[in-house]
């Protein structure tokens, strides 16, 4: 439209606030992938089905049981990270040592599974969740933030600080790093790569289901909402550089920004399109992402 | 290679087979329509509902007769809201099963992909898809039963500019339905003295639109048009809460479904949209023919599947009874091509959507008048003022 | 190849005459519409698929944004007929020619991507030309689809019937599987191996790797693109959301479910895959109950398939196919497995 | 005449000068070795001469023709083949298959020849096969032409990335520690086998480890150390030159 007025101060924070929402979401999202990645150097295609079931079981466990929303969003996530630790169990381990492709096919196989299961078990509807806490938006500068957007930043920084911790403090985190670095190394120096390829498959469901869990309060959630959030939780993985936490954590961000930004200042029809070319780009000239140092691949 | 034949040549022979068995009972041998209903995929909130109640209705016609005394038969295909099988569930519907008449598609998508087949065939299509391409894009043998935008725009609008509205911001998805209602609203909005401030769109599966809404809410509009469908109606009336915009908001047809309610909950108070006089049966008055048969079906639907049939359940009723209404003013050797010029003589038939009827020009065949705007009060629909 | 050819590659010239002559004369011993255009749908997937296998079965450089290429022969042919009055056989042509240039668009930036950085920006193409086929609607219908696609004709012949669609698919189809079968056979076929085991030992070799890259994806794409065009006239209305990732995933799926670096594993994957969701069209007599189930229970189905094989059969169905008939050659008592 | 003329190359990677200044000739017919301690820079060496790298400074020239800023397949092409320290073989394709590859710059099958089989590309088909089967059998690996290179022993798999180098007829081979990981019998093997391919009027550069083996084969030696040449000559003289005990022994001491 041609009739784009200047946009302000607080119209500005308020695109910055949007984004930085979305980007949390894409962000958990994105850790997933590069949990996965890190452990196996394959792309879990299920990654949206877990952000789906996260929400969609804590509807489940709200509504279907009757449990009271904090116990329903716990219990959701932990069944969720069961999910995980099961598909790894059933699907991947038996096969985890034939190289990321057929692993890749596998999760491909097994997002199918999980977004058909949500239909025939919970309905072709959207569903609704409630807000974490019930009231008017915060003024913020002259920008509204609703509540449900501070838990969703209260909750992503608390996964982000507990995986750092994870991976900075404890035995496994650092078994977790040695197998990012180099899988046959770390084998060879006695750690369980099993192990942490399943305990990757578990946190990886886990913080999807975390993701769809915060997130649904404000959008709802529905069968089929897995793929298009899985898409943008790898483009955010790849945008920050593969197999990096931190990184993918920027890249969700960045990602969230891009799209607000592109809203706000271009056009909205155009969003994807832009976000897309930014990434096409950084690819094009900094294959190995934006916010990783890890060194291309030597010949 | 012979072997290969011999394949061949069994498949035939078990399919012969096959088909002879269907016949059981050789006297009343059952009128076939064929439906393609998106069970599956994005649509599947809509194509279940659809498929309830053409079960419900089969049932209920055979039970009183059926036609002229023979029974009918709906075979009820799935295309996964998926072009490509909408296309293989056509032929096979066609070919296989030699269906009169096609009830179908869910989407416009798939309605628009079984059109080729539909015209080599020469049978009659009854769309319960919305998109306005399906009769602007004129086809003797396709007919709809929804509302098109081109009927439902026109109607807000004028709604509207009763208000005394004239700067309006227009908001919608990118998929069908929005990218149509949005061609449409423009191409209307001067006839009702109105201009756009403001264009925004989303994806289908878009879960936040506050950046779209703050550029609205500083366009400064009179109200907002929010044309789309899906569950993101519900997120663009939260975030226009969170923004703390005051200004009223106004959907489309595609918002008759009380999971918007739910899924908005206080933020869908005030919200305003128009849609058939279904969702509140009363308002045709309780002693007419309209009341009688929009109450008699929600009570049905209602008892048989627990829950109050959605306006997509209406179009399925409207598209099936269309056919059946037609099928029972033809002798029984009837051909295609009387079958649609049956259809397409439709008059004053009272179905759910309002009271339909088609010509050689117009094959959504509604108007103006069988549309009312309600208002989302308590959490329950009411008209609004 | 094997050390023997000669028995071997009697016995697979003998299977391949018969299973051409079956499916050739199929509409003449028994013609069904419904399982002609399913399996004129199966042979468009087996065209795009011998061209993706081509690209990532035995180049190994990966493409989730086939759909494209796919898309922009349909509306390349589409649009050309439709709104330009062009003969079929020049959409055809044309067809090909704008997806190959399409896939030397995308080659070029993305030479130096591998894995992972490679599926994210071919996925990302294939977004954006999905945005594109939407919001062009001045030239592609936009959103709405394009329709009134003619049939097939070449000067006042017209091909209209289920009959010579389903004819018309699978002898590109044979040309497609015969030309991607030389290429793989040959000289190319091996450079193509080569740079997918080793980039390093393939320039060793005197390999181009930037031009056999480039030259990989631009026969793929034209592959799609042909594959395109043959949609657009069959089914004579095409729309954006014919051409979405998930086709391309789906299509990644069928290449390695068939088996990577085998183009016959390849067509088959796309068949096994294709049929699934219509496999009442190809299995006789199923009651409306069974289909209905089939329907509802889809997905599940292929997601199982992918699994169960991946799991059970490593190297994908063509390896499967191999081991069996192994299995099966030394049940018979076979005189002499003179191999080293 | 000099087959292949180095001067004054230097490589350098971020502040590392992995080759230094380096110059040296290699004549026709001869098999001349490179030796210098890890990390002396004789694989980047290799990879400058191929194409693989590209050098800051200094000619690489190669029966006349200038080798820096060709790209790796184009060298190949000239005349100049090469194998690696780490085998880079082609491990689902069988000997005879890897080998094949190897005939790529002497054939002319294009994708467009290859997908009509236009007229000729079944004669130069059969041609190439018969070439990568003489150079299998060269190398003594005729007898394992339909297993796939994954599946053979280190060993051969050695012979194999040598033969497929040969395929490609070059006039100059670079042989990156052929010995490395064989045992002794092997390595006289390749011993034999290196001096057929001399007798085939191939000229060699060869970097290894396998002292014994330099020594046993080689006209002359080249001696790197942390970028820099510290020698050259043949065996005899390199085994006394003070600056190479030294270099060596240096090395020594830092293992132990």
């Amino acid at each position: 439209m041609g009739v784009d007025a200047e946009v302000t101060g607080s119209e500005l924070l308020q695109f910055i606030i949007a984004g930085l929402k979305n980007g949390s979401i894409y962000a958990l999202v994105a850790l997933g992938f590069t949990i996965v990645y890190a452990s196996t150097k394959a792309i879990n295609f299920a990654q949206g089905e877990f952000y789906m079931f996260g929400g969609m079981f804590a509807v489940f466990f709200l509504s279907g049981l009757g449990m009271p929303l904090a116990l329903a969003a716990l219990v959701s996530v932990i069944t969720v990270t069961a999910v995980g630790l099961g598909f790894d169990r059933v699907a991947i381990r038996p096969r985890r040592d034939a190289g990321p492709l057929t692993l890749i096919i596998i999760t491909i196989g097994g997002s199918m599974v999980f977004q058909s299961f949500a239909r025939h078990a919970f309905g072709p509807d959207e569903r609704p969740l409630p807000v974490f806490t019930a009231g008017p938006s915060i003024d913020f500068f002259g920008a509204a933030i609703e509540r449900q957007t501070l838990w969703i930043w209260a909750l992503t920084a608390v996964a982000v600080v507990a995986l750092t911790i994870l991976y900075t403090r404890t035995k496994l985190g650092r078994a977790m790093r040695a197998c990012m670095e180099n899988r046959e190394a770390a084998r060879l120096m006695g750690i369980d790569t099993n192990r942490v390829v399943t305990i990757s498959f578990g946190l990886a469901a886990g913080l999807g289901a975390l993701g769809g869990l915060v997130v649904t309060p404000l959008t709802q959630t529905a069968f089929n909402v897995g793929p298009s959030m899985g898409v943008k939780g790898f483009a955010a993985a790849i945008l920050g550089g593969l197999g990096n936490p931190l990184a993918a954590v920027a890249g969700g961000i960045t990602l969230g920004l891009l799209e607000s930004l592109s809203i706000g200042f271009l056009s909205s029809t155009y969003k994807d399109v832009i976000a897309l070319a930014v990434l096409l780009a950084v690819l094009v000239l900094r294959p190995e992402g934006l916010f990783s140092r890890a060194s291309r691949e030597k010949m | 290679m012979a072997l290969a034949l011999m394949l061949t040549l069994a498949m035939v022979g078990c399919q012969q087979g096959g088909e002879e068995t269907t016949d059981l009972k050789p006297t009343e041998e059952p009128i076939k329509i064929g439906a393609v209903v998106s069970l599956t995929g994005p649509y599947a909130g809509l194509g279940g509902p659809e498929k309830n109640v053409i079960d419900m209705e089969v049932a209920k016609i055979n039970a009183e007769g059926g036609i002229n005394g023979r029974p009918i038969e709906v075979l009820i295909e799935d295309d996964g809201t998926d072009e490509k099988k909408a296309q293989a569930a056509t032929a096979k519907l066609i070919d296989k099963e030699k269906v009169v008449a096609l009830i179908g598609a869910t989407g416009t998508g798939q309605t628009m992909a079984m059109r080729g087949d539909v015209d080599k065939a020469g049978i009659p299509q009854v769309s319960m898809a919305g998109g306005t391409v399906i009769t602007q894009q004129f086809d003797k043998l396709v007919f709809q039963t929804p509302w098109s935008n081109t009927i439902v725009v026109p109607y807000t609008l004028k709604y509207l500019q009763g208000k005394g509205y004239k700067k309006v911001a227009l908001i919608a998805d990118d998929g069908g339905f929005g990218k149509d209602g949005i061609a449409v609203l423009k191409a209307n909005l001067a006839k009702y003295g109105m201009t756009a401030v403001a264009e925004e769109s989303f994806k289908p599966e878009d879960t936040d639109m506050t950046a779209q809404m703050t550029k609205i809410k500083n366009a400064k509009p009179d109200v907002i048009i929010m044309w789309t469908a899906g569950a993101n109606s519900a997120v663009v009336l939260k975030n226009a809460e969170q923004l703390k915009i005051d200004i009223p908001i106004v959907g489309s047809h595609g918002n008759a479904r009380m999971e918007l309610v739910k899924g908005a909950g206080a933020a869908a108070e005030g919200f305003r949209f128009p849609a058939g006089k279904i969702l509140l049966p009363d308002e045709y008055g309780t002693d007419s023919e309209e009341y009688k048969v929009a109450k008699s079906f929600v009570d049905e639907y209602t008892k048989k599947y627990g829950e109050a049939p959605s306006t997509f359940a209406g179009h399925a009723y409207d598209a099936l009874y269309i056919i059946v209404d037609a099928l029972k003013k033809l002798p029984a050797d009837f051909t295609s091509a009387q079958l649609r010029d049956e259809i397409e003589k439709t008059k004053d038939f009272i179905g759910i959507g309002g009271t339909f009827n088609y010509s050689p020009t117009d094959h959504n065949g509604l108007k103006e008048s069988d549309l009312v705007m309600y208002e989302v009060k308590g959490g329950k629909w009411v008209i609004a003022k | 190849m094997g050390a023997r050819p000669g028995r071997a590659q009697r016995s697979r010239l003998v299977l391949i005459a018969a299973i051409v002559i079956a499916l050739a004369a199929l509409p003449f011993v028994y013609s069904d519409a419904y399982l002609l255009k399913v399996l004129s749908f199966v042979g468009i997937n087996v065209i795009i698929v011998a061209g993706l296998s081509l690209l990532f079965g035995y180049a190994g450089q990966v493409s989730l944004g086939h759909a494209a290429f796919y898309g922009i022969g349909a509306y390349t042919s589409g649009v050309l007929a439709v709104r330009f009055g062009w003969p079929w056989i020049a959409c055809v042509a044309a067809a090909v020619v704008v997806s190959a240039i399409g896939g030397l668009i995308l080659a070029v930036p993305t030479l130096r991507l591998k894995g992972h950085y490679l599926a994210m920006a071919t996925l990302a193409f294939g977004q954006i030309a999905y945005v594109a086929f939407v919001e062009a609607k001045g030239i592609t219908g936009g959103i709405d689809g394009l329709s009134g696609i003619p049939s097939p004709s070449l000067g006042p012949l017209e091909l209209r019937s289920a009959e010579s669609n389903y004819l018309l698919v699978w002898f590109f189809v044979g040309v497609a599987l015969l030309l991607a079968g030389n290429i793989v056979a040959l000289r190319p076929g091996r450079a193509l191996r080569a740079l997918h085991a080793s980039e390093a030992g393939a320039q060793a070799c005197g390999i181009d790797v930037v031009r056999t890259k480039v030259q990989v994806f631009v026969v793929s794409a034209s592959l799609a693109g042909l594959a395109g065009s043959l949609f657009a006239h069959l089914v004579g209305f095409i729309s954006p959301s014919s051409f979405t990732l998930v086709l391309s995933i789906e299509l990644v799926a069928m290449v390695v479910l068939g088996g990577m670096g085998s183009l016959a594993g390849a067509a088959l994957g796309a068949v096994v895959l294709t049929l699934i969701p219509n496999l009442d069209a190809v299995v006789p007599g199923m009651s409306p109950r069974a289909v209905e189930l089939l329907q509802d229970w889809n997905a599940d189905i292929f997601g199982v398939i992918l699994i169960v094989v991946m799991l059970f059969m490593p190297g994908g169905l063509a390896a499967g196919a191999g081991r069996l008939a192994g299995w099966v050659r030394r049940r018979r008592p076979a005189p002499s497995e003179a191999e080293a | 005449m000099s087959l292949l003329a180095v001067r004054e190359v230097t490589k350098r990677f971020g502040g590392l000068t992995a080759v230094d200044a380096v110059s040296f000739d290699t004549h026709e017919g001869q098999i001349k070795a490179i030796i210098g301690p890890n990390g002396a820079g004789k694989t980047t060496l290799f990879n400058v001469l191929t194409g693989f790298e590209r050098p800051e400074d200094g000619t690489v020239t190669f029966d006349g023709r200038e080798v820096v800023g060709m790209r790796p397949h184009r060298v190949v092409r000239a005349g100049v083949a090469r194998t690696f320290q780490n085998t880079q073989l082609f491990d689902e394709m069988s000997a005879l298959e890897n080998a094949l590859v190897g005939r790529f710059p002497r054939t002319r099958t294009g994708m467009f020849s290859a997908s009509l089989r236009l007229p000729g590309t079944a004669k130069e088909e059969r041609l190439a096969q018969e070439e990568a089967a003489k150079t299998l059998r060269l190398v003594g690996l005729g007898d394992a032409s339909s297993v796939p290179a994954g599946d053979l022993p280190h060993g051969r798999r050695r012979l194999l990335e040598i033969a497929r180098a040969l395929a490609t007829e070059p006039r100059l081979m670079l042989l990156d520690e052929p010995a490395a990981g064989l045992n002794s019998s092997e390595t006289e093997a390749l011993a034999e086998v290196l001096y057929r391919i001399r007798a085939e009027g191939i000229t060699l550069l060869v970097v290894e480890h396998d002292m014994g083996l330099v020594m046993e084969v080689s006209d002359d030696i080249v001696v790197l150390n942390e970028g820099k040449k510290i020698a050259e000559g043949p065996p005899r003289l390199i085994q006394k030159d003070p600056a190479v005990i030294e270099a060596y022994l240096g090395e020594e001491e830092a293992d132990a």
